[in-house]
């Protein structure tokens, strides 16, 4: 079974990445950007009965390991 | 008979980079039409990266042995003795072309690949350099190049955990479509732990170690030995991704199972991996190898024969195991979480014997594969030499000082803060002297024995005289181990340079050989190890004929290491040599008035000699408080770059009659020093330096916060060191 | 004194660490490694050295902070033990929640590695004690992700309690962003945990205390360790 | 205007990140994991004047910065 997470910074942190980011494109001549919040995804391939059971082994992945959850969100997928 | 999809044509060879009366000479060689797999192994085996066709008879003129030399050139790494049971393993390769395609990573494999050819020998690695040649700063590519190339570096090095303490920056037009990336690794082992590539023993398992193999990089070798067209950057996948945690790993076991006694022959693989790495361990020990391609791990499904034998995915080894050992030797594969596969056996056939899926995918003599490889004495034609400027023709637009604020704030002599600051130079505790000195020096264990270390070649010498300009890119190695206190022992080389079947560039590879043999022999500087790296041109324009030169050098104790911050005011500045106005190639006729001409400044090897031997003695008594030796930029730049590495200025002379100004304080004269020292010593060292033979002059003193010299106007050394220290911030557009 | 330094697949500044407590303290630390359970018998003092364990390939200390032998590390420092995390450590602490906040990318976006002013900002601690309150040592950071970064929330309380223990300051002592060379919120280099047996710091003292191969600033800092355990 | 760029390795290209947080899933005992791929995502705010405009100058981003086209794909969705 294929699966994306997608982990995300909260609202508020800083992100000087993204912000490095923004500034960047800005000096490309890429126009209108007026901001870039950077995060990650994760595809996942797993061997799992259904999707209930994937999604659940993967939220208690991102729980785990995948999202540091003082600072980021997720969001889990699962594509079938 | 031997599967051969797709058939063998002309077009199929010819993509191959193998020339038609290669390829008739392989078919001569094995009586038959090869298979795929095996036009694949040969177009690896054969091509100028591997093969060395277009260098090796000229390679053979150096110098390469000494006492000291434990291993010359030939194997993964050079090998010297430096006393107390340790030997210094070293060496440098280039990774241009990669990382002129994907900078980051081209760039970060290529120390991956040098620190693997230092742990391959047993070694642990101690240092990293890297000489780095960009092109123009004007060019749209370089900024991002020199963005990706040195965080790559610094991305491999840092979490390797080796520190990278020194190397060389540069710029140049001619750079423009093919930058210079030369990464060198320094290591020790114990002299009686060294380990090989020959492999000995028949019916001997063959281990695969590292990584799993995937498609990286299929094509690398050969990309490396192609000139650059305009679709060069359509060669993409070929790029190879670095994995430093894993070369963490693979060091940390490959070092303990030689320490447990497993390994009876080892070879990493680089350049065309499995195929190479092969062959050498059979044709080293005359023996055979037969490998079975379904026990490989890999990374991707369904790789053919083809693809396996030239996959040049990173982190990998290959190793001949005790077979009494080998239980163990996994077990401490498994526990650094490495793969570790049985994939052959060595034979008695002489045979390299490829299966896969059943099937032979090739079968060829093993020896022949390296040692018939094709060799060619290439046409060269002999460089035309320049004419010695006469400096009273070329005037001065410039005031001294403001032509010193020009030469420091250029990219070439500019402070290169910028890059080393991201490279971890502190750790492992033993980086005594710290980039932005002559030679870097690091401790030796708990000291007090130290190693220096440093990379140099001045191109713009080498273009305008090949010769001189070898000579010099040893002399200035030499200097700076020298300026340290160091006793100079070896060298690696990394000779870059365009075309070779164009006789004007054979031309300048010959003639530059020439003079690194001439320096090395002169100066007891044997080479130990090096790399080759030709075709460095793009639409028919070559690079600056660059052979950069790593130099090593032992300190026995290193509490009598000097470096090249003035130390106190009041002390004499001296110059060790002879004064003189050598502005042909100069800095400052390149950066004041954009003009590269006339010869180079030639180099009196034995003039060198006694000069740099004066210097150290003299350091070993401790009567110089600061060395520092003289090259690009000349007199002056050597005197600012003392002072603002302390804070503190000097009063200057003015130069003797008959000397131009600017041509006394920035000609490029070799063989020159300028020390410092407390005026008690002064007649021991006048004594010392007339003794030897050797000319010393008095040129100021040092203190107060500015820079005189009479009839100019005074300058802050706040001033200079803003100038040295801005150019590349602002150029890369961010703080150090 | 009985030190344990933690060997994680990619920690490499274990020798650097491990070499400055032997210099000063006479003792060398064992070497334990990741996958082991439980530390050698009477440790007194745990260190999770610098490095890129894992590769830092997720997040900078986050597959560390969940290895075996963190459970040890976590009842020693709730035993009130002495834990100390440095560069890679003081990220692998924060991921394991033994220290609050994270460690962001650096402001500029680079690796850097250079020496950095700190200012002690108390000396009533067991690894400060050697130095006084306001004293300014020199000693080099090695990072790409070192720039501290905690809720407002946080923030407040670590300054309230005073935790926070090191900050990047000018060579004077004081407080300027031109110093603050990744970014840190507050300039904060080195934090502690309530009951202050818990530190963590970006620089590396470890690698300043030698002569033969610099300033000896960061002697203070594992000479106060030694006497905070001697004493004990 | 807010969209979404993702950015993948292509595939056959080694993902250390990924091979190294597979790993330490299975140790934590989350099962069935086969193979994980790590890529980035960027979430940006962009002041374009239609759908069109703002997916071209993404793409133009993508093609500039945002991924390294020798070993990244990337996807642009513009979620209005
Ligand atoms: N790529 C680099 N990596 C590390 N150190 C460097 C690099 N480039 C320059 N340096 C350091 O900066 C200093 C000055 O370099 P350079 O001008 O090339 O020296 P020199 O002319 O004396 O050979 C040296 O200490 C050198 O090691
Ligand atoms: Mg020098």
């Amino acid at each position: 079974m294929k699966a994306r997470v997608t982990v995300t910074l909260k609202s508020g942190v800083l992100d000087p990445q993204g912000k490095a980011i923004e500034g960047a494109l800005r000096s490309l001549g890429i126009e209108g950007v007026e901001s870039v919040r950077q995060g990650k995804v994760f595809d996942v391939e797993l061997a799992a009965g259904d999707r209930a059971a994937a999604e659940a082994a993967l939220k208690n992945a991102c729980e785990k390991l995948l999202a540091n959850t003082v600072i980021e969100n997720y969001r889990v997928e699962v594509l079938g | 008979m031997l599967p051969n999809e797709p058939k063998i044509t002309p077009e199929l060879v010819a993509e191959h980079g193998l020339k038609p009366d290669e390829y008739e000479r392989f078919r001569a060689l094995i009586g038959r039409e090869p298979s795929f797999t095996e036009l694949g192994i040969v177009s690896a085996m054969w091509n100028e990266h591997c093969s060395y066709k277009s260098s090796k008879v000229h390679l053979r003129t150096l110098p390469t042995k000494a006492p000291w030399v434990i291993q010359g050139p030939g194997e993964n790494a050079g090998v010297i003795d430096i006393g107390d049971g340790l030997a210094c393993v070293f060496k440098m390769e280039s990774h241009n072309h990669p990382s002129f395609i994907e900078p980051y990573q081209g760039a970060a494999t290529g120390v991956g690949g040098i620190l693997r050819d230092v742990f391959t020998m047993g070694a642990r690695p101690i240092a990293c350099l890297n000489a780095l040649r960009f092109g123009s700063p004007d060019h749209p590519k370089t900024r991002r190049l020199v963005a990706g190339v040195v965080a790559g570096i610094g991305g491999y090095g840092n979490s390797f955990g080796v520190p990278t303490v020194g190397g060389a920056v540069g710029f140049h037009s001619r750079y423009d479509g093919n930058i210079l990336v030369n990464a060198m690794a320094v290591g020790i082992a114990e002299t009686d732990k060294i380990f090989y590539a020959a492999a000995t023993g028949v019916g001997r398992p063959v281990v695969y170690l590292g990584s799993k193999t995937g498609r990286d990089g299929i094509h690398g070798a050969t990309m490396a030995s192609a000139e650059f067209g305009d679709d060069s950057e359509e060669k993409r996948p070929t790029v190879q991704v670095g994995d430093p945690f894993s070369e963490k790993l693979l060091l940390e076991a490959c070092l303990e199972i030689m320490r447990k006694g497993c390994v009876i022959a080892i070879q990493d693989m680089g350049a065309a991996g499995l195929t190479c790495s092969a062959v050498e361990m059979g044709a080293k020990g005359d023996l055979g190898i037969t490998l079975d391609l379904n026990a490989v791990p890999t990374r991707e499904e369904g790789m053919s024969a083809y693809e396996m034998m030239l996959s040049e995915s990173q982190e990998r080894m290959l190793m001949v195991l005790k077979p009494e050992k080998e239980k163990e030797a996994e077990a401490i594969f498994r526990k650094w979480g490495l793969d570790f596969a049985i994939v052959g056996e060595t034979t008695d056939s002489k045979r390299f014997l490829v299966r896969h899926g059943g099937d032979v995918m090739a079968d060829l003599p093993i020896k022949e594969l390296g040692d018939e490889a094709p060799e060619y004495r290439r046409p060269f034609a002999e460089p035309k030499k320049l004419p010695v400027l006469d400096p009273a023709s070329i005037p001065s637009p410039l005031p001294i000082f403001a032509a010193l604020e020009k030469l420091l704030g250029s990219p070439d002599l500019c402070s290169k803060r910028w890059v080393w600051q991201q490279y971890d130079h502190l750790i492992l505790g033993n980086t005594v002297q710290r980039p932005g000195g002559d030679a870097a020096i690091v401790r030796i264990g708990d000291g007090p024995k130290a190693l220096a270390m440093t990379t140099d070649v001045t191109p713009r010498y080498c273009e305008a005289d090949p010769f001189e300009g070898g000579k010099q890119a040893v002399a200035e190695a030499w200097r700076n181990l020298t300026a340290v206190g160091a006793r100079p022992l070896a060298v690696t080389d990394n000779l870059n340079f365009g075309n070779p079947e164009r006789p004007e560039i054979m031309g300048q590879f010959v003639y530059c050989v020439r003079g690194i043999a001439e320096a090395c022999r002169a100066l007891d500087f044997p080479v130990v190890s090096g790399n080759v790296s030709l075709y460095n041109e793009t639409n028919g324009r070559a690079i600056l004929p660059t052979p950069t030169i790593g130099g090593v050098g032992l300190l026995d104790d290193l509490a009598k290491s000097v470096n090249p911050a003035f130390k106190k005011a009041d002390e004499a500045i001296l110059l060790v040599g002879e004064f003189g106005a050598w502005l042909g190639q100069s800095a400052w006729l390149a950066t004041v008035f954009g003009r590269e001409e006339g010869a180079p400044p030639p180099v009196d090897l034995a003039m060198e000699k006694r000069t740099g031997d004066l210097v150290r003695s003299l350091i070993g008594e401790r009567l110089l408080t600061t060395v520092h030796d003289l090259s690009d930029g000349g007199l002056l730049v050597a005197i600012a770059e003392m002072a603002m590495a302390s804070g503190i200025g000097a009063a200057l002379d003015a130069p003797p009659p008959g000397f131009p100004s600017h041509a006394f304080w920035f000609g490029e004269d070799q063989a020159r020093y300028v020390v410092t020292a407390a005026a008690a010593d002064l007649p021991r060292i006048e004594t010392a330096a007339a003794q030897a033979g050797v000319k010393l002059r008095h040129l100021g003193r040092t203190g107060g916060s500015q820079l005189t010299l009479p009839g100019e106007n005074p300058i802050l050394v706040s001033t200079l060191q803003a100038r040295f220290e801005s150019w590349l911030p602002e150029y890369m557009g961010s703080p150090a | 004194m009985k030190s344990a330094v933690i060997v994680f697949p990619g920690s490499n500044r274990e020798g650097d660490v491990a070499r400055a407590i032997a210099l000063i303290s006479g003792d060398r630390p064992e070497m334990v490694w990741h996958a082991d359970t439980s530390l050698p018998a009477g440790t007194d003092l745990v260190v999770l050295p610098g490095g890129f364990s894992y590769g830092d390939y997720l997040r900078c200390g986050a597959i560390a902070a969940r290895a075996p032998i963190m459970r040890a590390v976590r009842e020693h420092a709730e035993r009130g033990g002495l834990v100390l995390g440095i560069c890679n450590g003081f990220q692998i602490l924060c991921e394991a929640g033994l220290l609050p906040g994270v460690l962001m990318r650096n402001a500029r976006l680079k690796f850097m590695c250079r020496e950095v002013f700190l200012r002690i900002e108390r000396s009533d601690t067991p690894w400060t004690r050697r130095y006084n309150a306001g004293d300014v040592i020199k000693v080099p950071v090695a990072h790409g992700e070192g720039n501290y970064e905690a809720d407002e929330e946080t923030i407040a309380r670590l300054e309230g309690d005073g935790r926070v223990l090191f900050r990047y300051t000018s060579p004077e002592g004081e407080l300027d962003p031109e110093w603050n060379y990744n970014g840190a919120r507050n300039a904060i280099a080195g934090i502690l945990s309530e009951k202050r047996n818990v530190l963590g710091l970006m620089p590396h003292p470890e690698n300043h205390v030698d002569p033969v191969v610099g300033p000896v600033d960061g002697r203070g800092f594992f000479e106060s360790i030694a006497a905070t355990l001697k004493a004990a």
